[in-house]
């Protein structure tokens, strides 16, 4: 689950990480009290959207007075960016900037824990950094049942530093930011850039935080922030009926069991020629009940020409998976075309069962893609 | 042979009152698998299909001689549950459950290691040693006896992979279902080492998943330590970019993680890259000739 | 720091673990208010001091009526136990017990770690279980960076109670009080007894915490609770400028450099007949300031009869401590005789100073302390 | 010979831009100590009398392959100062600074142990190998080279026996203040251990205090594992019970940890237990004869 910068930066401060002062508006008029709210004579105007590249979208700007901060809301207001609808700006202080940082934790897959991200080159896009010069990175991987004692914030603090004014500012802000991410069971935290100020201040300029899905059940705060799209929306109400749905703009309906499989399946429509309309996860089993439930989550996608059920049959036998499919399917009322794809346990007798009824039943993965792709 | 478990396994079900635990104590012990006891708090004293249970983990090996758990119980737990196994002296953990909060998972895994104890999963359908030992809730009747080792990040792919195998006459001496969580426990590295010094397998299958750089290290490891035959596959080579796929692992993010990074790295490490599962097999077939 | 029961179980009730109702009261009168607010048949009057005892002091008396209630609170309220005068007493509710358990962590030297310790022989000395019948008791050492999980809360439950019922009310109530040591830097806290209740609730009935001295500076609100004495107000005074003072109550007082050497200078003022009026570390160093300071506070002592003067001259050489001694003792005016003995580097160049001033001077411990004794 | 320092200890000292940490540098140096840094965050790249200074105990230990730190910090910062020399690998520390919470030194111990590295204090005067070395703040004139052990878990007392030993011919192979904390690290256990191995030791001198029952437990060590001859001194046998003695650890707490108590095990193991400091080389004379 992703969040706004302003949602970021008030978690920020509540943890005693250094923020400007931001107001958040979402009408453009308001931006001119705002910026006399601040009393500064330069303000930045940010779209907050819940995607990257805001800046080179023209989603930041500079205002040095309430009619250019009103003028700059109008415009990134009702902007799109990436697919996100800008509905809400934040007017905030500008900085006067001497060096810009770069401080992330992050769940690390190849080590199993969270590790901090640090680099000298901030405010850049890190995986550049990372890949062009590697050894402006520096990567510390976090101990769960150590965390990060003074001792160890000071170790961190002067890979970047030298002064112990820095030291002392930076020391609590990594300490602060980890305890952040640990408490709300995070899976990013980013700064980019923490700078520093021509007063010689440490400050987090932008800020962005993820979040575990899996732990969102004891983090009540952080799930009061979600601000889903229409599309989250869907994923979030399938996932509540235990499938995983990502909504594409394709043409062919997928549904099967088993995250990997549902991948290999798109990848097999692509590969002919098609496009998938969505990724349809529906799970272990495949009863009745779940199969309605799939069939009219896909019938609402409005491009969907035809729908390939694909199926391996495990713990539950292809038989009482066809078995299944059969009763779902009275009750479900639609003419698109159905490609079912039996494999596994009892193979035959499932698609014996299948035989002659409103599927087209296939053998293989290639041949039932070949089948959902000529059918469109 | 085979890797991790085998005849001589001594398997506790955590959580073997439980409808998934119950009902996958009842597919092992049919397959064969040595259960010597379940654990479920409060219900120390009774038995499940004849298992006795036990109130704690401590209790369970200090009376069975356990060295390997399979957890069922739900995901607020299971984290729990894992350190648990660990402390009690247990040497290799399969966590079934799904949906665990990552730092916890990343807590439970770390005691493990400074316990001396391995960790299979979360979020994994778990393991088989064909013919010998299953723990896991990998439909049993797909598997057969042989000399192919299956590592896997996915489930029903991996059923998909191993039936076509099995179709074609090759068994398998081990087929692991490693999880697809962010962090899960043993993954290709260490894996393929067991496989590579495991004499009874001759040839080994690797399925990947976009999202991480695991298959990238795993082509690096084999180019330099693997002598075996191995041959992969890629899930999720046309998944759009950002989207999560179900596999909370299956993220891509940036530039790296593609499936056309890692089939490169792959092929460049000598690994034969499957366009479609069914077509495993005869690649296979063709590098252990 | 010590606190009283109804503190401790104010800081349970604050962490979840189930204590029964109290009312607090300090006049006898309100006993009555205190008992018809609590709307209970039987209550418990019970003595508030800092020490243990109360039962067989007659401080702890049920009662079943206001009448009943007043009276006990005027016959406890001024009651002296061990020494300590009780201002204060609680009204609880009576339970009916089917039960006791003894449980508490604290501080264990041997283990370098906090223990757990628990028995089913509650509601008595548990020194004298531990004494008599040890494998009655169970001790657990906590792991500082582990904690208590589920599972070792589970662990420790199923050490004492069978029924799923009692461990689970019993899990929460050991990580709290865990929780609850950890968090307030306590040395003790111990619920004594634990009962279970004939309708099978677990409740503390008794609360006992001690907290660390050297934790109070980060623990404000365990430090607001602090009741001293006016001896521990005079040793708490004392520890500010940087001695160890502890009040006694025969006619040696003693100024000695080192705890070790003064408990050592104590043990032979005993051992030759005398009896030492306090116990005073004057620490490293024996600068003018700090002697005169030491001497105001000795002085005070209604029995003192004689001051003996015991330093080990170290860091510190003999010769620069006459010269600090004789300029203290140019500022304090008292007739009371103070025998100085000084060991350790430059000796006899200090004594040599020390002669001819209104000091008596000793070369041995043992002289030192018989001129002590014999100067009563 | 000597236990724990000599010669070849290389030591750095923490906090040494301090008032305590400069002063007992100089003293250290002067006694001819191999001190070959110091640290002091945001002072890294000065010195002190020479001694290069670092900002983190990583780069002393990096730059002067450090064995040994003493700490001067103040208590709120010492536990952290204890974490950082193990993690930085130093191997014994010793930890001057009185007053740490109790619940960090714990911490810190635990930590230390898991890192390998061996603790003296907190709240001590160190340790010296009289002639080799000296870390810590005791007075280094009253020592002398020679074949005693003495440990203590107190200051002054401890250099009282010292100077009547020194008075009296008897020089020190080693002499530890372990500290009088309620949680320490090395105690009489571990360090009689030592003195026992090391050929330097003739004879031991013990001095202990009321409380707890760690001169008990080494009565019983001593009787099982130690031959060399053991004279020990027990300090507060007149305290009033429950009363604190300036000593944390010196709480009388029911009825074990009296002195009379210890001194009954301590001469039932064959130590003998001096009534005055005073006696104590002329007991230990007689048993080392």
């Amino acid at each position: 689950m992703k969040i706004h910068e302003y949602q970021a930066k008030e978690l920020f401060s509540t943890y005693g990480i250094p923020i400007q002062r931001q107001i958040l508006c979402t009408v453009a008029e308001d931006a001119a009290i705002a910026y006399n709210m601040l009393g500064k004579e330069e303000v930045v105007v940010k779209a907050q959207v819940l995607t990257g590249g805001r800046g080179k979208a023209g989603g930041i700007k500079l205002a040095k007075s309430d009619d250019e901060a009103v003028s700059h809301a109008y415009n990134i207001l009702g902007m799109k960016i990436k697919d996100y609808t800008v509905n809400k700006i934040i007017i905030t202080e500008a900085v006067n900037i001497t060096a810009e940082f770069y401080i992330s934790f992050v769940i690390d897959r190849n080590s199993k824990s969270v590790i901090l991200i640090m680099s000298a080159e901030g405010g850049m896009d890190i995986e550049e950094v990372a890949a062009k010069t590697p050894e402006k990175i520096h990567r510390f991987s976090i101990d769960p049942f150590i965390g990060i004692p003074d001792y160890l914030a000071r170790k961190f603090a002067f890979v970047l530093f030298d002064k112990i004014e820095y030291i002392n500012q930076f020391v609590p802000i990594l300490q602060n930011l980890y305890r952040l991410f640990i408490n709300t069971d995070a899976s990013l935290t980013e700064i980019n850039p923490l700078v520093i100020t021509d007063r010689e201040k440490l400050i987090a300029v932008d800020a962005k935080m993820t979040f575990d899905d899996n732990a969102l059940y004891r983090q009540p705060d952080i799930l009061d922030l979600f601000e889903p799209t229409t599309e989250e929306r869907i994923e979030a109400d399938a996932k509540d009926k235990g499938f995983s749905y990502v909504h594409l703009d394709g043409e062919i309906g997928c549904m099967v069991n088993g995250a990997g499989l549902a991948m290999a399946t798109m990848d097999m429509i692509k590969l002919y020629g098609g496009n998938p309309a969505n990724f349809l996860d529906i799970g272990g089993s495949s009863n009745p009940q779940k199969v309605i439930e799939a069939m009219s989550l896909l019938l609402k996608h409005p491009n969907l020409k035809v729908v390939l059920i694909n199926i391996f049959g495990g713990i539950t036998r292809c038989d009482d998976v066809a078995v299944g499919l059969l009763k779902a399917f009275e009750e479900i009322k639609t003419d698109i075309p159905v490609i079912v794809r039996l494999t596994g346990t009892n193979e035959e007798e499932g698609r014996a069962l299948l035989k002659g009824s409103r599927f087209k039943v296939a053998e293989t993965m290639g041949d039932a893609v070949r089948l959902a792709v000529d059918s469109q | 042979m085979s890797i991790l478990i085998d005849k001589s396994t001594r398997l506790l079900v955590q959580g073997i009152t439980g409808r998934d635990g119950r009902f996958h104590t009842e597919k092992m012990k049919e397959y064969g698998t040595n259960i010597v006891g379940g654990t479920s708090p409060g219900k120390g004293g009774t038995d499940v299909l004849g298992i006795p249970v036990f109130d704690t983990m401590y209790d369970a090996v200090n009376q069975t001689d356990a060295d390997t758990s399979i957890i069922f119980v739900p995901a607020k737990f299971a984290a729990d549950a894992i350190m648990e196994a660990a402390d009690a002296g247990i040497k290799l953990i399969i966590c079934i459950s799904e949906g665990i909060p990552t730092l916890d998972v990343i807590k439970a895994h770390r005691f493990a290691q400074e316990r001396g104890a391995m960790l299979i999963g979360p979020n994994c359908p778990g393991l088989v040693s064909p013919g010998k030992s299953l723990a896991g809730i990998l439909p049993a009747q797909i598997f057969k006896e042989g000399n192919i080792g299956v590592i896997s990040r996915s489930g029903t792919l991996t059923y998909e992979v191993v039936y076509h195998l099995t179709a074609n006459g090759m068994g398998q001496s081990s087929a692991i279902g490693m999880g697809g969580d962010p962090v899960t426990g043993l993954y290709f590295r260490e894996l393929l080492e067991m496989l590579q010094n495991d004499p009874a397998t001759e040839g080994i299958v690797m399925i990947g998943e976009i999202g991480g750089n695991a298959e990238e290290q795993a082509a690096a490891y084999i180019k330099n330590h693997v002598t075996k035959p191995v041959v992969g596959f890629i899930a999720g080579q046309f998944a759009p970019p950002g989207k999560q796929m179900g596999h909370a692992g299956a993220i891509i993010s940036g530039s790296s993680g593609t499936a056309a990074d890692k089939i490169a790295a792959m092929e460049a490490a000598g690994i034969k890259v499957a366009k479609e599962p069914s077509d495993i097999p005869s690649l296979l077939k063709n590098m252990m000739k």
